[in-house]
């Protein structure tokens, strides 16, 4: 019942595994562009976006070129060993067609993203998905429509974490923190309770 | 083995070789025009985000600076060095700029100045503002809450016994707290002028006495002391001194000031510092 | 009084009238209601003793001790983080004391002392001191450490302590539920479980039904049954709530939003699939949620602020509360579900916020366009 | 004539103590004349008058003695006659310093306005009988000093249709309308049907709290007569703010940001329609006032009829000082009153009341951190989040502060009344909406 799977999946990632809260993936923009909720929704927006599309990307070239046994010329080869490679040139790539696009769109979310717009591509979140994805099933990889979804719910469970730490933050903001927690010490903190929290969903999906 | 590498070449090169066309291809359709000197221009700015150029932080004069020809000597807290590479980066002549620094017109300490009633409320000069206007007597003096101290962006404003007092060797003029008095008190003057009337009560003379044992009582001495004008009477009955043309700083002995409203930068900062709770009381 | 009597020229030299030098100059109003800070905290404090001391009762010096422990290692921590902070003693608005017996309140009564150390610490020092202390906080200081607690300490935090041992002194009064899977499991009734992972422990629809007894759920209600000190008796708990409610200290929407979730909740899932979970009461009288309810989630600092945004919270955490305890992999989901949705207060207080008086879509309108008009 | 109106309830609101009981059965007593009044040139919202008189020159009671400044402006008249003495400042309630003139009473109290009674008022063109009120220097007494013709002209594109006058006296403490409305029932009435015939309109209401029942009893036997309804409002503070008012009385909510026009109303105070009145009939301008003496210290609390330009220290004096020393002296009442820090401060047109409260009565400020108990949430009537907005303002983030609708804050002080955390509430209110509206004025230059 794929329904049921996908489901699950989405859970998944969202809630139990959640990338950033519980597989500690993707901290750089989740401290660097959490001061405010309009950057943090396009930064998740972004990232959804790189990760749907990238997993899709992957595993399709996984599941077709890297995992399958290619014969060439009487020599069985596969060319699993290459996936990292693989999917850094891809993501890279994704991410520098997304910033033209957006700077070309959306200049102020562009200026608001900043620096962390290029860092997606370092985003070990996205890397993360496309691993996951190619490590499930004890190496096989999932399947490519199964994949998508966990891309897509893991940039979900991103925004999610993402939103809610905005939110958190805009509060700290008109708190009287004393000054040597002042920043990123008290986002740290936060950030840490908030993975205890989550933590709670642990097992909810095995 | 061999055939391994050189299938891994091939996937990966040829991997690459699509997705950079992809980009290529994305970069000429929505390709926008980006300003590097802009950025430049931050950099070379001083990036204290501090607004004294009236330009909403440093990113906003850098552009204004290029794109609408605004001098850059507009940033009223770059150092002369800084502004002298600014300068020629952008290719203009780097203007010679007096130095500035923020002077607190009041001298009336908590010591001096007379009580009126007990304030209880936000310790902040500009909240204290709009509920009667804090606890001492005079409606022109400085309230004594610090609001201007909070303000300045290079902490060069100290609350001496109830005295916002301004340090000039640190302060960079930047008129922040020009504009966060709500009694106008501060103004920026050329630094090099040490000697001041530190009073702006409007008040009739025999009042401000009544409320300040350091008011300026507008009698007169120092401007008779001078005599050549570099001291002057404003309309609503404050005294100046002129800074286009300052008189030298032994005026304050010579002048023999009644009060104490004319004095030297120094002896104006030198008040005694009381501890925070007695300010409160 | 030191008055100078009338200046010369009255007519009356008699009449008095007021110095304005000591006169107060403040803004409006000038009168205030009685009620202050520490005063609330201190009618918290109150309305916990009824669970305090049915703590007591059931669990008697176990529960002194680590009421004590708490309390105590709470204040010195507060105290300390004033010191550090260079702020005055904020020990004097009972707010820290209020942490040191909620989180007592939340702790199993075998758990070692320096459980109670730690979990002050994180209580005081971790989640309320540097955020800036009293009401600065976004998540509930007690939830926070009980938390942390549970995560890092999952054994001392299992230290369950048979209750009524002074009034039940031998097993075979013991619930017959507890009875049955204690003796099989775990002879030792200090280790023993508490109703909630028994529930998590059973799989067949007879084991639940075993759960739902009339007789244990008295039990739940009345509280003989094992848990944390504020845990095991669900009517204690119940009446110092209700005392907070009737004494305007917290409004009844975040309480009957959670209780009344979690019983739809619960009692549409045990209609479902009666071999998941028991039913709605069993949920309401076991394992921390009445405490939750009425002590934990209600926390001002921590709350949301309007009406509809309490109802959303309470109802919210109810649900997640179920859902960790049905299909999750801890027993007790409460103070899990409390923290998550204190991290969604700051979203729900945006969203809902309250219009004001005559508004209407064009005045939004107008708001939204002057938006970041003032920097 | 319409139905009579149901009473619509605002949401929020307070139960202070009243205090009331302290001088609302004590007949007001007309204030002996003094030797010199000190009349405050700016008492009124808008331009400030411009005197007209000079240092020596003799008039008359009820004489003119400064020309309104603008059409937002009112004439000043003379509380008494004698002569003109020096242009001298006194302490103005807010803080501030105002420009006063002297008059220094003869004793002989001739009267000299040079406006004759406009009789019968019925038959009078309504141009007159606005330019009359105009003349009489009449402004808004409930507090606000908002020039009263100035209310009587709305705009021609709004329709009004309603006239309410303000008898609610929510304020603890105060009673100056409350006698006013006993003793001088009929000028109360009379003034409201001019107000009326101004704005041609024939629904006028009288909302009055429930606490004064003699008031509406007497209210309601002379009402009739002029086809006015008398409403009696439920006990809450703020029930008299305009917007509450018009709310329980018509069911009309005014828009954020709105004027009472907007729903076709017009809000006069029961003290400005007796003033309208005694302008129109007897053609005598606004020069004295109902005030109430009021505070547990005050040793014979009671209402008086002052001149305008009385010395507080004088209207203390007459009622006969004080027992205790007073930890506040307030103009107006304790909710929304400006505490004094001088004596030389006089009785303006919208001085309601001299309160003095003591150390026990009057609370004490403290910083402490807002706990986020909702109070003040649950209690402001116009449903804002003084709490939340009151940390912005101290974050000094007027954008959020704005965006939460700070301006539509009426400083009524119920949040501040509630707070446990002892928070100055309203002051953070006042310095953020001075500084917005700093900040829009700023713009608009641009």
């Amino acid at each position: 019942m794929p329904s049921n799977e996908w489901l699950l999946i989405t859970v998944g990632a969202i809630l139990v595994n959640n990338v950033v809260l519980s597989r500690i993936l993707g901290i750089c923009p989740f401290l660097g562009v959490s001061k405010k909720l309009e950057t943090a929704l396009g930064m998740s927006g972004a990232v959804t976006f790189v990760l749907t599309i990238s997993s899709f990307v992957t595993a399709l070239l996984y599941k077709l070129l890297l995992s399958a046994e290619i014969t060439i010329c009487g020599t069985t080869v596969n060319l699993s060993f290459t996936k990292f490679l693989v999917f850094i040139v891809v993501i890279a790539s994704l991410v520098q067609i997304i910033e033209i696009l957006l700077r070309k769109f959306s200049p102020s979310l562009y200026r608001a993203l900043g620096i962390y717009l290029p860092l997606i591509t370092t985003n070990c979140a996205v890397l993360g998905a496309a691993e996951l994805n190619a490590g499930a099933n004890n190496g096989l990889g999932r399947g490519i429509l199964e994949s998508t979804v966990f891309g897509f719910a893991t940039g979900l469970g991103f925004g999610l974490a993402l939103l809610l730490f905005a939110c958190l933050r805009e509060r700290l903001e008109l708190s009287m923190i004393p000054r040597p927690f002042r920043g990123t010490a008290i986002a740290l903190v936060t950030a840490g309770i908030l993975a205890m929290a989550f933590m709670g969903f642990g097992l909810l999906v095995k | 083995m061999s055939t391994t590498f050189l299938a891994a070449v091939c996937v990966v090169g040829i991997i690459g070789l699509i997705l950079g066309c992809l980009i290529a291809f994305t970069a000429k359709k929505f390709d926008v025009e980006a300003d590097p000197k802009v950025e430049k221009v931050r950099e070379l700015l001083p990036g204290a985000n501090c607004g004294g150029c009236g330009f909403a932080g440093c990113a906003d004069l850098a552009d204004a600076i290029v794109n609408r020809g605004i001098s850059p000597s507009r940033c009223t807290v770059i150092s002369a060095a800084a502004l002298k590479n600014l300068s020629a980066f952008l290719g203009v002549e780097a203007e010679e700029k007096e130095k500035m620094t923020a002077v607190v017109f009041c001298g009336g300490s908590l010591s001096r100045a007379a009580r009126k009633a007990q304030y209880n409320g936000i310790m902040d000069c500009r909240s204290a503002n709009v509920a009667g206007g804090g606890g001492k007597a005079c409606a022109y003096g400085c309230i004594g809450y610090g609001c201007c101290a909070r303000a300045c962006p290079f902490g060069a404003i100290e609350m001496r016994d109830g005295l916002a007092v301004v340090h000039p060797e640190v302060c960079r003029g930047c008129g922040k707290c020009v504009t966060v008095c709500p009694r106008n008190l501060i103004r920026l003057v050329p630094a090099s002028v040490k000697i001041h009337v530190y009073c702006s009560s409007a008040d009739k003379p025999a009042a401000r006495r009544k409320v300040c044992s350091a008011a300026c009582i507008s009698c007169g001495k120092c401007i008779r002391a001078d005599g050549q004008g570099r001291v002057e009477k404003q309309e609503n009955g404050t005294v100046r001194i002129n800074c286009e043309n300052p008189p030298d700083i032994s005026l304050a002995e010579t002048a023999g000031c009644p009060t104490g409203a004319l004095q030297t930068e120094e002896t104006h900062r030198a008040i005694q510092p009381i501890s925070p709770k007695e300010t409160q009381k | 009084m030191s008055e100078s009597p009338i200046p010369e020229k009255t007519p009356q030299p008699d009449i008095m009238l007021p110095d304005p030098k000591k006169l107060i100059l403040s803004a409006s109003p000038h009168i205030q209601c009685a009620d202050t800070v520490p005063g609330i905290m201190r009618t918290v404090l109150i309305c916990l003793i009824p669970p305090a001391a049915a703590s007591i009762y059931f669990f008697g010096f176990h529960a002194v001790r680590i009421l004590l422990l708490t309390t105590l290692f709470c204040m010195a921590f507060e105290w300390i983080c004033c010191k550090l902070a260079g702020k005055t003693s904020t020990l004097g608005d009972y707010s820290a004391a209020l942490t040191g017996v909620l989180l007592a309140m939340n702790l199993p009564p075998g758990v070692p002392w320096w459980i109670c150390l730690i979990g002050a610490f994180i209580a005081i020092v971790v989640a309320k001191a540097i955020y800036g202390g009293l009401g600065q906080n976004p998540f509930n200081p007690a939830a926070v450490a009980r938390v942390a607690l549970l995560v890092g300490f999952a054994g001392p935090m299992t230290a369950w302590v048979t209750p009524c041992q002074g009034f039940f002194p031998d097993a075979e009064k013991a619930p017959a539920a507890i009875q049955v899977h204690e003796t099989e499991r775990k002879p030792d009734f200090t280790t023993g479980a508490t109703p909630l992972s028994l529930a998590k422990m059973a799989k067949t629809p007879e084991e639940i039904q075993a759960l739902q007894t009339p007789d244990l759920l008295k039990q739940c209600f009345f509280g003989r049954t094992q848990g944390s000190l504020g845990e095991t008796s669900a009517l204690a708990v119940l009446i110092g709530g209700i005392a907070l409610i009737l004494l305007k200290i917290i409004s009844w929407h975040i309480p009957a939003a959670m209780l009344g979730t979690t019983l739809i909740f619960t009692w549409i899932v045990s209609k479902a699939d009666p071999s998941l979970t028991p039913g709605p009461l069993f949920h309401l009288c076991s394992g921390g949620m009445m405490l939750a309810a009425f002590f934990m989630a209600t926390d001002m600092v921590t709350s949301p602020t309007t009406r509809r945004g309490k109802l959303i919270f309470g109802s919210s955490i109810g649900i997640i509360a179920c859902v960790i305890r049905i299909w999750g992999g801890y027993p007790e989901g409460v103070s899990f579900a409390i923290l998550i949705m204190n991290a969604l207060v700051p979203l729900i207080d945006r969203i809902c916020y309250k219009r004001p008086f005559g508004w209407h879509p064009s005045s939004a309108a107008a708001y939204t366009m002057r938006r970041g008009e003032v920097k | 004539m319409s139905l009579p109106p149901h009473v619509a309830r605002f949401t929020g609101g307070i139960h202070p103590m009243d205090g009331k009981g302290l001088s609302n059965g004590i007949t007001a007593r007309t204030a002996p004349l003094l030797e010199k009044y000190l009349v405050p040139l700016h008492q009124n919202i808008g331009a400030p008058p411009k005197l007209t008189v000079t240092k020596g020159e003799l008039v008359k009671k009820g004489q003119r003695i400064a020309e309104p400044g603008g059409f937002v402006s009112v004439p000043l008249h003379a509380p008494t006659s004698g002569t003109v003495g020096n242009l001298t400042e006194v302490p103005g309630v807010a803080g501030n310093t105002l420009q006063a003139v002297e008059i220094i009473s003869d004793g002989k109290d001739e009267w000299g306005s040079g406006l004759d009674p406009i009789v019968p008022w019925q038959e009078a063109d309504r141009k007159v009988l606005k330019q009359r009120v105009a003349d009489g220097g009449i402004i808004g007494m409930g507090g606000a000093a908002f020039p009263a013709h100035v209310k009587l002209s709305p705009p021609p594109e709004k329709t009004i249709d309603t006239l309410i006058v303000n008898g609610a006296e929510c304020e603890p403490y105060l009673t100056a309308d409350h006698r006013l409305m006993l003793e001088r029932t009929e000028a109360v009435l009379e003034g409201a049907a001019i107000a009326a015939r101004i704005l041609d309109v024939d629904r006028i209401f009288i909302g009055i709290e429930e606490n004064k029942p003699d008031a509406i009893a007497a209210m309601k036997k002379a009402a009739d007569a002029y086809g006015i309804q008398i409403v009696p409002l439920p006990v809450r503070y703020p029930q008299g703010a305009e917007k509450q008012l018009i709310f329980a009385v018509t069911g009309r909510a005014v828009a954020t940001g709105g004027l009472p026009m907007d729903v076709g109303c017009v809000v006069q105070n029961a003290g400005t329609c007796a003033a309208i009145r005694d302008a129109v009939v007897e053609g005598h301008p606004l020069i004295e006032r109902y005030t109430s003496v009021t505070g547990t210290p005050v040793v014979h609390p009671g209402t008086w009829i002052f001149r305008i330009g009385t010395p507080v220290k004088e209207a203390l004096k007459l009622a006969g000082g004080v027992r205790e020393q007073p930890a506040k002296l307030i103009l107006g009442g304790p909710m929304m009153g400006f505490a004094q820090s001088s004596m030389d401060v006089t009785v303006t047109k919208n001085t309601s009341g001299i309160l003095l409260l003591t150390g026990r009565e009057t609370g004490r400020y403290l910083s402490s951190p807002c706990i986020r108990c909702g109070r003040c949430v649950s209690v402001c009537p116009m449903r804002l989040l003084p709490g939340p907005i009151s940390v912005m303002v101290e974050c000094e983030n007027y954008a959020l502060a704005e965006h939460n609708f700070v301006m539509d804050c009426m400083e009524c002080g119920a949040c501040t009344f509630v707070c446990p955390a002892k928070r100055p509430l309203v002051q953070h209110f006042r310095r953020a909406k001075a500084e917005i509206n700093a900040i829009r004025r700023a713009r608009k230059k641009h």
